[in-house]
Order: structure tokens, then C-alpha cells, then sequence
């Protein structure tokens, strides 16, 4: 397990005042929010905390309305999602977004071949870190919902990204491929030298990898902290469980 | 001078907007509704000008004939829609190559069954004028129908049980199956009331165009750019993109010909969908959902 | 990642040697993407490209010119293959430079031929053209964010504009150095293709027009295997099987979209300009709202996602035509109607897959054998 | 009486399994919820309830008889009432132009509990004439309600009625659940994640996770209070 | 509203050839069938593999017709279809050509220019027809030419065009508008004034039509005060009929063409404008006064080559015969005429020549061959090979009855005389462009 921060500290991404409105609703609501380089961060709040539509403007699929969005000192606020992507940014959706008439080596092909090295190799050793090796040559519907999950995970690192933003990459898995996936989260971070930012619900599974979380409410930032500083806060359990229970 | 000409580019206008309206109404409900292209659309056009002409011919007066003409078309698509089209929900493309077959075989049967040569449906009412100005009255017959057939949609949509189901099952399918809707008959009705307004603009344009197998090829393109610039919503859609092809079609008809005006109302489609993706209505109803 | 070979279907009918030839001759062409990899496939193909090379020494003179010309507009249906069925962008318009590209050869070569006698610059300003022009189409929509059905309006559209302005080009007034465009009746006398520099000068009669498109259709119908099976091949299926996926690994979608568009547009070209030299005559017809269906049809019919499907789809379908239209019956366009609703009733992914699995099911193989990462052995 | 039950259901998309082996029960007259997080597949087995889905294996039963190879709107005219997850009303109608379409599910057969819904839910009665898309997510909320019950169904579905609506109208819901199975003795199943709304509407909740049914408890138990939100929260 | 049905009458042997091959394809399957066909055409003709021409006295002759019977010109090309049948059998029942049977292969071209240069093709060169008939736009016999000239394929072409084509194989049978014009614009500037609007189908025949409409109309003294042309596919004529009403011409010269464009006259009518009008294409081709409903046509003057109703005993004995063997024919027009001329003039140059060798036969179609017919003795211009014509200058009624006026006999092809000497010359030539310049 690692503890603390890796990294010299240095934010990997910033955002000040971010805001996103549709309509009359607001989203995003001015959120500042720093993300150090190494770390794995996770943000969590109950639905429709924003915490999509934050995601959706860091990857730059949403334009967002106010604020601007640093990446490694850069702003990136107004850049396309592939340039994005080509300055290190990586992201796995939330609903399986794998290609469903190709099989898994093809899959994995299309982020690998965007890198200089060898494909097939490149392919090999993605497939080897979420345990998809033996199962290369099959149509992707063959496998587990588990193991599609895995496979977007890694189609997600194969462009070798230095920052990973997971949008719940355990639903719908059972309880040990969460942990497994846990685990292959940490390692990548480790070995790799990556940062990541994991949006979640599976409270097991941010205790298991965060160092840090933020929760989200209404569009804004509503508590930051350790999981168990939040954990223990009846102001987060409120907004769990309803307003008159945890206020009870 | 002047006034004749504004009374002129009005006129043309009118008529414009009425064609175009008329040409797109049943395709806009058959695809908006159901993801249908069908390219068999001007051929169900020419199968109710036909069956307007024969009705008349028999002695039937015209505003009967009319109608029998899109019960008759309406028929013809019930069946089609049992043996042929049910079986391409959800498949665009497929539906495109199929109803293009459907059009092939509808146009050269009624060559078959009736023969090369066109039948005639005389203009009736005659002129009316005023100072220097005269156009064909049954021409702002034409643009009335046009409102008056989408206002008896938006009656039927609005006000019939079919009506709620068609515009439930079109919003949220499986909501609405959930909800007891039988979406598959919504489906097969939704499909007759296409075909019926097909042939009812058939019937209307009878009296102004050559009645001729070949009929429904000069239909379908006009009728296929408005249903696609007007967008998601059906009725709002049509007279928004009716209206904007007919602004840009008349006036440049006017003064510088047919061929500039044609030009003209293609480049204003290519522009429309440029400017807004998702069609005119589109671009209305954002931010409604 | 195993080092063995994965096994061909169809080797144990061959011997060893056969099938590790066929399988390093033909592996660049190899892949999940493309229908026929196995070594029975590849003798399959060398067969079928005998027979086309002896096809002339039996049969007669119509049917090597119909051929031609039927060949030749398999181009058109390749370059929807490439753009819809591998790429996903609906063209109904493929016929603008289809068009533009037979236009573009019949002014040119009429010029050229005054001063060189030979028509390469031609053939060649004939695929430019459509491409530069496919480029500003596409720029047009993909940078505007327009898909689906409203790239199809668009394109039909374009296509229906150029027949009218074509049409309008009566008159000595629309004449352009040698050539006069010719209005609704048409350019006439355009001249065949001829290779060459005065005085060595080869002209394509109608035998080695021939041999020159059926060469050209192998050697397209290889490098577009090779192209799809490739990693652009692969990037071109990604944009069509899911855009918003593909962006997020750095791709874009945009350009890559204008790129297979402007092949599309060149390979179009390409087709319009073969029609016009083997025709000698081109009119605005070609690019009316009829012949901007046909493509669409052949492929569909066909086999959207296939190369072999255009191919077949546009071969057997102007067969069946031109039978059906020489049978002079009023009921052969209400049959060519009728076989066009059975086969998307009863194929509806083309009529080429659907039969390559039937094979596939008779020698016994399982498409989970097939190679997919070869591409590195090449 | 079991009013509904599924039997040993196993089912997902494709070849993805969402649901293991999943069997509950519903009595007639009952409020029964079942809890879990997001995507522990209670939208999913909501879809089978109404018919959306097909089992791969198990079956469903209603009313003492075998549904399920029978279609949704076949199931919803015998008498299952759904609320989908995110409300999904009709957008661009009105409400009662949505609740018409509730109304007409059974025919003539079934009498029609207009006034009762503008009654549980006044909300509605001020917004007849409102298109469906432009109000907020608790009177959605309330409208799929409505639009489930005008028609009178022996059995509710309800999938996820807290999400996205405003705490204090999770409570005002929560209370009309109650009271719509009291008063007209409409049989109730719902999923939700959201422990206060399970706690004040449902006599008895199925706990779920992963896919499977892990415990069944009674919410009036302070014991069995800790148990789900060990299964809910942080 | 009829249409002839005749394809399905067995006893008739010009056609089950045709069915039979249709069987053919039918029952053929896939693979087999090119291979089939292709030995099966050549061998059914009797001439497979032959070279150009028929050397034996046994071998039948046989005719390629492409008369469109679907598609738009299937007005046109039906009662071509049925002069061509007519014509044969006639041929046949005397004991055929030179003593041969006369064989018809008539595929459909479909109103399509690709189908018509492929069964061009097909006829020239896989059945070796004897001579080729029929097209009815100048579209069509452009995108067959190429092939023709190509292959020195011995052609007739029926249908009334802007004139220009000039060619050593092609013989044009039908009228151009200068032959037409003259008489015309004469009486309508005598009649009505000197002021004209044309009004014109967008494409050659329609532009090229309309300088000769000024051409005239100036040699008259008239004016053109407005021009319009309108495209093929237009059937909404709102905005000509304003311009015309604004221009307020004495009479109005229509050269509009289509089914697209006949709703003109209904349009024009229902709007209040009430003009004289002239054309040279409207009433003997597409015969609007039959299919239109009176009054639309009233007061419309026009000058043709051939129309059903020449009061003479000829065309009377002719009709009858048509009608006896086509009993639904709803009009006999001009293409249904000069095709039949065309067969006729044929059979006397095949008679004459005693071979169907085509250069022969050429010869004798290039001697000045003069032929009696419904619509008065024709000759056939060596230099130009269009035919002279007597043009029928005729009125339509209100209730469009159609009243004779005058017949100027024998007008010449004489413009294209200047330009054009195939019996002198025999190049391949284009005059297309000066033709435009000329005019």
C-alpha cells in the first residue's frame, strides 16, 4: 500500500473556478481543485454531485462555461480531446466504450500502434498487466464484464498516459475482481509514474487506493480530505443518505 | 410595379412552401417517428395522384378524390409495412436499399398497369388578381392544405390515444412499452398515417403536375431535404424548414430562374445542416431536454 | 503473446510448403478486416485472376468491353466501401467525383491529346481534382461536426448541384481549350487512355483496356486488404465503431475522417475518369440522384464492411441489369426491384459475408484461428 | 400470496452476467425494497420485473402465474405499474397528456385513479398544462409515479424514486409510497440506494451486491438499520 | 389510358425470341448464365461470331430497336416500340427482306443513357445487327455515337432534335426546328404581334431550339422580349409565369418539353394568363391536347412534320392500321411516325441494294431515296441525311380540337446543307459548335 504523496507535489492538474452550466443547472460550480503528480485521488459524492460532468470538461468533451483548466502548468482549457489525450491525458468511461466487433488484441492495437515502439510487444505487455494474455485472440463479447472492464482499463494506459482519470472502473464487478482491480491501479501508479483520478462509489475500493478524497456536491467541492476524515464527517453522511436521516 | 412584385415573390412563396411542405409531410412522420428513410415516398405520392386522377375521372368530385387517394395510399403502405418494412426497424440504411427497391417495382408497375402516358386533373377555382398581379388561387389552396394537413397531424398527435402512444413510443420506446403501449401496432399505424399523407399531397398536387409514373422521382429529393433540415420534431420541424427552403426558393426563382432558385434551395440545405447539426427543430428544441 | 504460427484454415488440404508460402506471399494482406485469408482463399484469388487474364481469348468482343466497363465502376463502389463500410461516413454522393473525375479526364485529354497524344496528365488531374475536392467537402462537414444521415443529405445534395450546373453547360461559351462540355447531351469524344510521349505512344483498344483495369482492380483490391489490415486500416475501423472512444487515445477523429474522405474522392475520381476514356463520352446524368444510388445499393447489397462485397455486389448487380434490361421485358425492372428487397430481407449484412460463412462453415474452420497482429511481420 | 416473485434469475447484456441467481418475493399488499450501490445490477433486475429484459435463466411470476415470456406492455395491461430509473417521463408532453397514457394501459377495464394521484401528488393538479422536460427532478419523480398508479396496478415498480430529486422531497415521496399502499392497496417493489427513503417507505428491504441477493431484513430493526448502511455508505 | 400488351401474344415470332432469353436469364442462376448468354445471343441470331453483315440467303435479318419502354421517355418510346413491330411485321407477311425473315431484338433501354450505350453495344456488336433504330433524346444517341461511329453501325434516328448532327452511318428521320420554325413564327408575327417571350426546357435541345425561335422571329421583324429556360425536373412554373405576366409579350414561343413542364399550360391558365403560344414540340410529340384538359391549350399554334389528325387518305390508312394493331394506342405522334418511316426506308434501300451489307445499303440511302408516306412523299438529303418534310401548320381549339391552318411541302434540311456533304465527304464531324455560333 502506499501512503503519501510520491511526487514532489507539484500539481499535474489545476482548476480554477470551473464552472458548467446547462440551461439554468449548474453542474459545475466554480471548483479549484489540485491534483499532485503521483498521487491517486478519488472523487466521490452521491448522484448528480457533477462529478460526470467534471470529468466530461477535464477530457475536454464538455467546454466548460467559466474557469480554466491547467495540465503541467499548461492551459489546456480550450484544447480538443485528442490534443489532450497527445499531452499525456488518458481516460476510461464510465459505460464500457470498448469496440464491440473487434477482438482484444484489436482493441488493445489502436491505442498501442499511436506509440513509437513495437505494437505487438506493446500489446503483449498490456494484455500481461490486466491479466487478458490468454485471451488476446477472442471476440471481446466472450469475455467477463469483469475482464471488459480490465480491458478498458488498459486500452486506457496503453497510450501510456501520465495522468489516468477512471470514471467507476469497478461497476458491475464482483467483489474480487474490485480488489484485483485495486491492485493493478496501484501498481500502475507505482511502476509507471502515473497519477490518477478515480471517480467511485465502491467505498471498499477508495479506501483500498486513495490517499486522498474529494466529494462532490450540488457541483461543488463539498469536503476534501483522508477517507476516514470524510468517512467520519456527519455533514458527508447527510448528503448519503438524505437530509433528515443524517440529520437526525 | 413594385407591389406586383412583392405580391409575386408571395405568391411563389406560398406555393413554394406548400409543395415543399406537401412533398415532406408523410416522409417527416415516417421517419421522425419510426428512423424509416423511405425512397419509395414519391412513388406513394404518385400512387395517390393516380388514384385522385382515376377517382376524378370516374366522376368522383375532386375533394373526394382527393381523399380516396390517400386511403388508397394508405392501404397500399399498411401492407407494404406488414410484408416488408417491419422487418427493417432499426436498420436506416437497409430500409434506404429496400424502399428504393419498392419505388423501382411501384413506378414501373403503374407504367405497366397504366400505361406511359400522364393523365390530367384540370387546376380548378382559376385565377385571382389584383392590379397586374394574377396567380392561380389554387395555389394558395395548396399552401392552406399544407397548414392544414399539419394542423390535422398535430390534431391527431395531440388529442388521440394513438396520438399520445405515437409521441410516447417516439420519446422513449421502451418507457413505453413498460407503460402497456403496443409499440409495434403505434409502429404499423404511424406507417398508414405516413402513407395517407402521401397520397392526400398526391391527390392535392395532382391537379398541377403531369400525372405520370415517373411522378414521385421529382418529389423525393425535395421531400428527403426538407424532412432531414427540419430535424427531430416532426411538425414544428416541417413548417420551420418548409418555410426557410421556400424563403430562399421563391425570391431567388423570381429573379433569376427555376435553375438559380433549384441551385439555390440545395446550397440553403447544405447550409442549414452546416450551421445546425441536428436540423432546425434541432436547434429549437435544445435545451428543452 | 505465443510465437507459434496460428493456424490457417483450410492447410490440411495442402502441402506445407504451399501453405507457408501463400501465407508469407500474402501476409501483409492478411487479417480480421478482410474476408479470405487462408491459403485456400489465395489460391482461390490466383485462380479467379487466371481466368480474368484468359477471359478475352473466350468470349467476345461485347462482353470484354462490358466487362470493362463494369470493372470500372467498381472503383466507385470500392471508394464507398472504404469511406462508409470501413470508416463509417454515409456518402450518397460518391457520384460528385465520380463525375468531377470523368469531366476533369475528358478536358484535359481533350487538350493534352492535341499536344502529346497520350493521356496520362489526365488520368492523373482526374484523381487531384475529386481529392482536393473532397477535401473541401469534408473540411466542410467534419469540421462542422456534421454525421450520420446529414453527411448523406449533404453529399446527395453536392452531387444533384454539380448535375445541374453540368447540365447548364450547353453552348460554345462552356468549352474549355479543346473540349466542350456539352450540356445534358453530354462530352463526346473523349479519347481513350494512351500511355506514353509522342512518338511512343501506347493506346488502351478495347483488349488492353481490359487487361489495364482488371490489373488495376487486383492491385487496388490488394492495396486496399493491405490498408485495411493495416494500423491506419485499424484507425479508420475505430473512428467507425466508436468516435468518442478513439478520440480519448489521441486520434483525430476529424482529420482521419477527411483523409479516408479524400481517398474516397480520389478512387471516385479515378472511376469517373476510366468511365469517361472507356466510354469516350460522359454526361451530367452520372452524377443524378439514380446513379448516386447505385453504389449505395452494390455495397449494401454486397456486404457493407467487405472489400470483396463491392466488388461482387457491383459486378453481379450491372450483370443482372443489363441481362434484365436485354430481355426487354417491362418486368425486369420490377425484378431487379424485387431481388434487391429479398436479399435485404434474407442477407442483411450482404449477400459476399454471408456466403464467405457458409464456406467457412463447409472446410471446417473457425474464424477464431485467423491471424490478427501479422501486421509486424511485414 | 405471493403477488410476484422471481425464481433463481440470472440474466445480463449479452454475455455479461448482471444478475446470479437471483430469487425474491413480493406479498400481496407489501412494500418491499431492495438496496444496493450503483450498478450492482437493480436496474437490471427492475427490467426483468417489467419485462425489458429476458432472463437467461428463472423465471417470473405474477398473480399466480408464469409472465415471463410475456412482453412488457402485455404485463403492464395485467397490472405492473413501472417508474423507471431517472423518471423517463415523456418530455415533450404534458403532464397529463403522460398521465393519460397511464391511464390508458388497462383499457376500460380498470377504473382510473385520476383524482387520487392529484390528490397524493397536488404538485401535478398546478402543472397539467406543463411540458413533462421542464420540471425539476422531484415533480418528474412524482409524474412517472402517478403515471404508473393512474392506472390502477395491483403491483408498483419503482427504480431508484430518490435519484436526483431534492432531500426533502425524497421525503414527501417516500410518504406518498406509503400511504398509496395503505389507502388503495397498491403492492409495492422498489430499488434504492438511498438508505432514509428505503428506512420510511419499505416494510421489508433485500440487500444486493455484486449481483447477488445477500441478506434480507426488516428496516423497523435498529440492528438491521447498521446492516444497510454498511452495504450503502462510505 | 392505355398500353399496348402485346409482348405476351406467343404467336408472335419477332418477340418470343426476345421472352424466351428473358426465361433464360431468369431460370440461368448465377455463374453459368454469362457463359450461357453469351453463346446463347450470338447463336439464337444465327450470325454468332460473323463479322458485320449476313452473307447467306437463309440467315434471317435482323434489326436492333432500343425504344424505351419505362422510364420518362416511355411516352416516346412506346409507340416507337409499337411502329417497330408493326414494321416488321409488315416486312415479314410479304415475304420478308430480300426473301430473308426480319428479326427484331429490341431491349428496353430504360430511359437511361448508360442502358442505352450498353445495349448499343451489345446489339452491335454480340447480335450484329443488321441496323440499329431508335433513341429518343439527343442525350441518348450521344452516349450511343461514340459506339456507332466507332463501329460504322448503320443508324436511324426518329425523334424531332435541335439539328446538327451530321454523320456518314446516321440517317435522321425526324424533323429540326429550322424545318419547323419558318412557317410557324411567320403566321404567329402576322397574327399577333411582333413581341415574343420563349420559354425553353434548360438543356440542348431547348437552348439550341431557342436561337433558332430568334433567329426567325428576327427574320420576321419581331423581338424577343424575354427568354427563359427552365430545367427538366421543374414542374412549378409560379415564377415563369409572373416574369411572363410582368413582360406582357404578344405571344409566347414554347419550347418546354417533359412531363415536368406540361403542367405549364394547365398552371398558366389557372393563373389568368391567357397568351397565343407557339411551339414546335408541344402537341405532335407528347400530344398535351389529348392528355391536358381543354381549355389549357386553346389558342396554341404549332408546326410539325406528322400528326395523327393530316386530313389525308394515307395517314387515314395508316392510322387504322396502327390503331387495328395497337387498339390502345391513345396517340400516334411523331416518333411513332418517322420510326415507321425509318423502317420503310430501310426496306426499300435493302431492296434495292440486294444485300444488307451496310456500306451498300448506305449507298443507296445516300442516292436521294424518295418515300411515300402518311404524312406526304419524303425524300431522303444525300448531303445531310435528315429528311425533308411537309410541315402542318395547325391551331388547337377550345376544346382542343385540332384545325389544319396551312402545309408548306417538301422544307429542306437546307441551313445544315451548308455546313455539311456526306455524299462528298464521309469524315467523322462534329458540327456542334459552329452550329451554336451559326445559329
Amino acid at each position: 500500500m502506499s501512503s503519501g504523496t510520491r511526487g514532489d507535489g507539484t500539481p499535474i492538474l489545476e482548476t480554477d473556478g470551473l464552472q458548467k452550466t446547462f440551461g439554468g443547472l449548474t453542474a459545475v460550480d466554480r471548483v479549484d481543485y489540485r491534483l499532485p503528480r503521483g498521487d491517486i485521488q478519488c472523487l466521490i459524492g452521491p448522484n448528480g454531485a457533477g462529478k460526470s460532468t467534471f470529468f466530461g470538461l477535464l477530457t475536454g468533451k464538455l467546454r466548460p462555461t467559466g474557469g480554466t483548466i491547467r495540465y503541467n502548468g499548461e492551459d489546456i482549457t480550450g484544447l480538443m480531446p485528442h490534443e489532450r489525450v497527445r499531452r499525456g491525458i488518458s481516460l476510461k468511461f464510465q459505460t464500457l466504450n470498448i469496440y464491440e466487433e473487434l477482438r482484444v488484441s484489436e482493441n488493445l492495437r489502436v491505442p498501442c500502434q499511436r506509440r513509437d515502439e513495437d505494437t505487438r510487444t506493446l500489446i503483449e505487455e498490456v494484455a500481461d498487466l490486466v491479466d487478458l494474455t490468454g485471451k488476446l485472440d477472442q471476440p471481446v463479447d466472450t469475455l467477463s464484464y469483469g475482464e471488459q472492464q480490465w480491458l478498458e482499463i488498459g486500452m486506457s494506459i496503453a497510450v501510456d498516459p501520465e495522468l489516468l482519470l477512471l470514471d467507476e472502473p469497478t461497476a458491475g464487478m464482483t467483489v474480487e475482481e474490485t480488489e484485483r482491480t485495486g491492485e493493478l491501479i496501484q501498481t500502475l501508479v507505482e511502476t509507471r509514474d502515473m497519477t490518477a483520478l478515480v471517480v467511485e462509489h465502491d467505498i471498499d475500493f477508495v479506501r483500498q487506493i486513495a490517499e486522498q478524497v474529494t466529494v462532490l456536491h450540488n457541483g461543488e467541492v463539498f469536503r476534501q480530505g483522508t477517507i476516514e476524515d470524510v468517512a467520519e464527517d456527519p455533514e458527508v453522511k447527510r448528503i448519503y443518505l438524505g437530509e433528515e436521516y443524517g440529520g437526525d | 410595379m413594385a407591389l406586383t412584385n412583392v405580391l409575386d415573390i408571395t405568391g411563389l412563396m406560398l406555393s413554394s412552401f406548400g409543395t415543399l411542405v406537401l412533398a415532406a409531410v408523410g416522409l417527416a412522420i415516417i421517419f421522425g417517428m419510426m428512423r424509416i428513410i423511405n425512397l419509395a415516398h414519391g412513388e406513394f405520392i404518385m400512387i395517390g395522384a393516380y388514384a385522385t386522377a382515376f377517382s376524378f375521372s370516374a366522376g368522383v368530385p375532386l375533394a373526394l378524390a382527393i381523399p380516396i387517394g390517400g386511403l388508397v395510399t394508405g392501404i397500399v403502405g399498411l401492407v407494404l409495412e406488414r410484408l416488408i418494412i417491419r422487418h427493417l426497424y432499426d436498420r436506416l440504411v437497409d430500409s434506404m436499399v429496400a424502399t428504393w427497391g419498392i419505388s423501382l417495382i411501384f413506378a414501373q408497375g403503374m407504367l405497366i398497369i397504366a400505361g406511359p402516358s400522364f393523365s390530367d386533373v384540370p387546376t380548378p377555382l382559376g385565377p385571382i388578381s389584383y392590379g397586374d398581379f394574377s396567380m392561380s388561387l389554387y395555389r394558395v389552396v395548396l399552401a392552406a392544405s399544407a397548414i392544414g394537413l399539419l394542423i390535422a397531424l398535430y390534431g391527431i398527435y395531440t388529442y388521440t390515444t394513438y396520438g399520445r402512444h405515437a409521441r410516447a413510443t417516439m420519446q422513449d420506446e421502451e418507457t413505453a412499452r413498460s407503460l402497456g403501449v403496443n409499440t409495434d401496432r403505434i409502429y404499423m399505424i404511424t406507417f398508414f398515417i405516413g402513407s395517407v399523407m402521401a397520397g392526400i399531397a398526391g391527390g392535392l398536387l395532382s391537379p398541377i403536375v403531369s400525372i405520370v409514373p415517373t411522378l414521385g422521382q421529382s418529389y423525393i429529393i425535395e421531400a428527403f431535404v426538407t424532412v432531414i433540415v427540419a430535424g427531430p420534431s416532426v411538425i414544428l420541424g416541417t413548417i420551420l424548414s418548409g418555410f426557410s427552403l421556400s424563403v430562399v426558393n421563391a425570391p431567388v426563382s423570381q429573379w433569376a430562374g427555376s435553375f438559380a432558385g433549384r441551385v439555390a434551395l440545395l446550397v440553403a440545405a447544405i447550409v442549414i445542416i452546416r450551421l445546425l447539426p441536428e436540423g432546425i427543430s434541432g436547434y429549437w428544441m435544445e435545451g428543452g431536454e | 503473446m505465443s510465437e507459434k504460427k496460428p493456424t490457417l484454415p483450410g492447410n490440411e488440404f495442402l502441402p506445407s510448403i504451399v501453405v507457408d508460402g501463400l501465407d508469407r506471399v500474402f501476409a501483409p494482406f492478411n487479417g480480421p478486416n478482410t474476408i479470405g485469408n487462408s491459403p485456400i482463399f489465395w489460391i482461390a484469388f490466383l485462380l479467379v485472376a487466371l481466368v480474368a487474364l484468359a477471359y478475352p481469348a473466350v468470349t467476345t468482343p461485347f462482353r470484354v468491353l462490358n466487362t470493362t466497363g463494369y470493372v470500372v465502376w467498381i472503383f466507385l463502389a470500392l471508394s464507398l466501401t472504404l469511406i462508409w463500410g470501413y470508416t463509417g461516413i454515409f456518402s450518397f454522393g460518391q457520384t460528385a467525383f465520380f463525375g468531377l473525375g470523368g469531366y476533369t479526364f475528358g478536358v484535359v485529354a481533350k487538350n493534352l491529346v492535341q499536344v502529346t497524344g497520350a493521356t496520362n496528365l489526365a488520368l492523373l488531374a482526374a484523381v487531384v481534382l475529386p481529392a482536393v475536392f473532397a477535401v473541401v467537402v469534408g473540411y466542410f462537414m467534419f469540421y462542422g461536426r456534421v454525421s450520420g444521415v446529414y453527411v448523406a443529405i449533404i453529399t446527395l445534395a453536392v452531387t444533384l448541384i454539380l448535375e445541374l450546373l453540368f447540365g447548364r453547360t450547353a453552348g460554345p461559351q462552356y468549352t474549355i481549350g479543346a473540349a466542350e462540355l456539352g450540356g445534358f447531351n453530354g462530352m463526346t469524344n473523349i479519347p481513350s487512355l494512351a500511355f506514353g510521349i509522342e512518338p511512343v505512344l501506347v493506346e488502351l483498344d478495347p483488349v488492353p483496356m481490359y487487361y489495364f483495369v482488371v490489373g488495376l482492380l487486383i492491385a487496388g483490391y490488394l492495396a486496399l486488404r493491405y490498408v485495411v489490415n493495416s494500423n491506419y486500416g485499424y484507425v479508420l475501423i475505430a473512428v467507425r465503431e466508436n468516435e468518442a472512444r478513439t478520440e480519448m487515445f489521441g486520434y483525430d477523429i476529424r482529420k482521419i475522417k477527411l483523409q479516408a474522405f479524400a481517398i474516397g474522392g480520389a478512387m471516385a475520381g479515378l472511376s469517373g475518369a476510366l468511365f469517361a476514356s472507356w466510354n469516350n463520352f460522359i454526361s451530367p446524368p452520372v452524377m443524378g440522384i439514380v446513379t448516386a444510388a447505385l453504389p449505395v445499393i452494390w455495397v449494401t447489397v454486397g456486404g457493407r464492411q467487405t472489400i470483396l462485397g463491392a466488388i461482387f455486389g457491383a459486378l453481379g448487380l450491372q450483370f443482372l441489369d443489363s441481362e434484365l434490361a436485354a430481355a426487354g421485358s417491362e418486368f425486369s425492372v420490377v425484378a431487379l426491384g424485387v431481388i434487391l428487397l429479398g436479399v435485404i430481407l434474407y442477407f442483411s449484412d450482404g449477400v459476399v459475408p454471408a456466403i464467405a460463412s457458409r464456406i467457412e462453415d463447409r472446410i471446417g474452420s473457425s474464424p477464431d484461428e485467423s491471424v490478427v497482429l501479422e501486421e509486424s511481420d511485414a | 400470496m405471493n403477488l410476484f416473485e422471481l425464481n433463481n434469475v440470472t440474466a445480463g447484456y449479452g454475455s455479461t452476467p448482471i444478475l446470479r441467481d437471483v430469487s425474491l418475493a413480493v406479498e400481496e399488499g407489501d412494500v418491499v425494497s431492495l438496496i444496493g450501490r450503483n450498478g450492482v445490477g437493480k436496474t437490471t433486475l427492475m427490467k426483468i420485473a417489467i419485462g425489458l429484459l429476458s432472463p437467461e435463466e428463472g423465471d417470473v411470476m405474477f398473480d399466480g402465474a408464469d409472465v415471463t415470456s410475456m412482453g412488457a406492455d402485455e404485463r403492464a395491461r395485467a397490472g405492473i405499474g413501472y417508474v423507471p430509473q431517472g423518471r423517463d417521463v415523456f418530455p415533450r408532453m404534458t403532464v397529463e397528456e403522460n398521465l393519460q397514457i397511464g391511464a390508458e394501459v388497462g383499457g376500460g377495464g380498470r377504473e382510473k385513479l385520476y383524482d387520487e394521484v392529484y390528490e397524493y401528488f397536488p404538485r401535478l393538479d398546478e402543472r397539467r398544462d406543463q411540458n413533462a422536460g421542464t420540471m425539476s427532478g422531484g415533480e418528474q419523480q412524482m409524474l412517472a409515479i402517478g403515471r404508473a398508479l393512474v392506472g390502477n396496478p395491483d403491483l408498483l415498480l419503482l427504480d431508484e424514486p430518490s435519484e436526483g430529486v431534492q432531500p426533502s422531497i425524497v421525503t414527501e415521496i417516500s410518504e406518498r409510497v406509503q400511504e398509496i399502499n395503505e389507502e388503495i392497496g397498491t403492492t409495492v417493489l422498489f430499488v434504492e440506494q438511498n438508505i432514509q427513503f428505503t428506512m420510511n417507505a419499505s416494510n421489508s428491504c433485500y440487500v444486493m451486491e455484486k449481483g447477488r441477493i445477500v441478506d434480507r431484513v426488516s428496516p423497523d430493526d435498529a440492528d438491521d438499520e447498521s446492516v444497510i448502511e454498511e452495504h450503502i455508505t462510505i | 389510358m392505355g398500353r399496348d400488351n402485346s409482348w405476351r401474344n406467343a404467336s408472335d415470332a419477332t418477340l418470343t425470341n426476345s421472352r424466351r432469353r428473358f426465361l433464360k436469364t431468369a431460370a440461368g442462376g448465377s455463374v453459368g448464365l454469362s457463359a450461357m448468354l453469351a453463346g446463347c445471343s450470338g447463336n439464337g441470331n444465327g450470325n454468332g461470331g460473323n463479322g458485320g453483315g449476313n452473307g447467306g440467303d437463309s440467315e434471317t435479318i435482323t434489326i436492333g430497336d432500343l425504344s424505351p419502354r419505362s422510364g420518362p421517355n416511355a411516352l416516346y418510346g412506346t409507340p416507337m416500340h409499337n411502329s417497330a413491330q408493326l414494321a416488321v411485321e409488315e416486312m415479314n407477311e410479304n415475304g420478308g427482306l430480300l426473301g430473308r425473315e426480319v428479326e427484331l431484338v429490341d431491349p428496353d433501354p430504360q430511359s437511361d443513357t448508360g442502358v442505352y450505350q450498353e445495349q448499343a453495344r451489345r446489339l452491335i456488336l454480340e447480335d450484329q445487327v443488321d441496323v440499329l433504330m431508335g433513341g429518343v433524346t439527343s442525350a441518348s444517341r450521344e452516349a450511343m455515337r461514340p459506339t456507332i461511329s466507332e463501329n460504322q453501325q448503320l443508324y436511324f434516328y426518329p425523334a424531332l432534335y435541335e439539328g446538327g448532327v451530321c454523320d456518314e452511318y446516321i440517317h435522321l428521320t425526324g424533323p429540326t426546328p429550322s424545318q419547323q420554325m419558318l412557317p410557324l413564327v411567320q403566321y404567329m408575327v402576322e397574327e399577333f404581334g411582333t413581341e415574343v417571350y420563349t420559354i425553353a426546357a434548360d438543356y440542348n435541345f431547348g437552348q439550341i431550339s431557342a436561337r433558332w425561335a430568334e433567329r426567325y422571329v428576327g427574320n420576321e421583324g419581331g423581338e424577343i422580349i424575354g427568354e427563359e429556360f427552365i430545367p427538366l425536373d421543374v414542374s412549378d412554373h409560379g415564377s415563369t409565369i409572373n416574369n411572363i405576366q410582368d413582360a406582357d409579350p404578344d405571344w409566347i414561343m414554347s419550347l418546354i418539353v417533359g412531363s415536368n413542364h406540361v403542367p405549364f399550360y394547365s398552371q398558366a391558365e389557372s393563373s389568368g394568363l391567357n397568351k397565343p403560344m407557339a411551339s414546335t414540340v408541344s402537341i405532335g410529340s407528347a400530344y398535351e391536347h389529348i392528355t391536358v384538359d381543354p381549355p389549357a391549350l386553346e389558342s396554341m399554334y404549332t408546326a410539325w412534320n406528322y400528326m395523327e389528325e393530316i386530313p389525308t387518305d394515307a395517314n387515314e390508312d395508316f392510322v387504322s392500321r396502327y390503331r387495328e394493331r395497337f387498339p390502345e394506342t391513345e396517340y400516334l405522334n411523331q416518333h411513332g411516325f418517322s420510326h415507321y418511316v425509318s423502317y420503310k426506308l430501310y426496306e426499300m434501300a435493302v431492296e434495292e441494294a440486294g444485300t444488307v451489307e451496310m456500306p451498300e445499303v448506305n449507298d443507296v440511302l445516300e442516292s436521294g431515296l424518295s418515300i411515300s408516306t402518311a404524312a406526304g412523299e419524303l425524300s431522303l438529303d444525300p448531303a445531310t441525311h435528315h429528311l425533308s418534310h411537309n410541315i402542318y401548320l395547325a391551331e388547337v381549339g377550345e376544346d382542343h380540337s385540332i384545325n389544319f391552318l396551312d402545309t408548306t411541302e417538301n422544307v429542306e434540311p437546307e441551313w445544315l446543307r451548308e455546313r455539311c456533304s456526306l455524299d462528298t465527304e464521309s469524315t467523322w464531324d462534329d458540327p456542334t459548335s459552329e452550329f451554336f455560333t451559326d445559329v
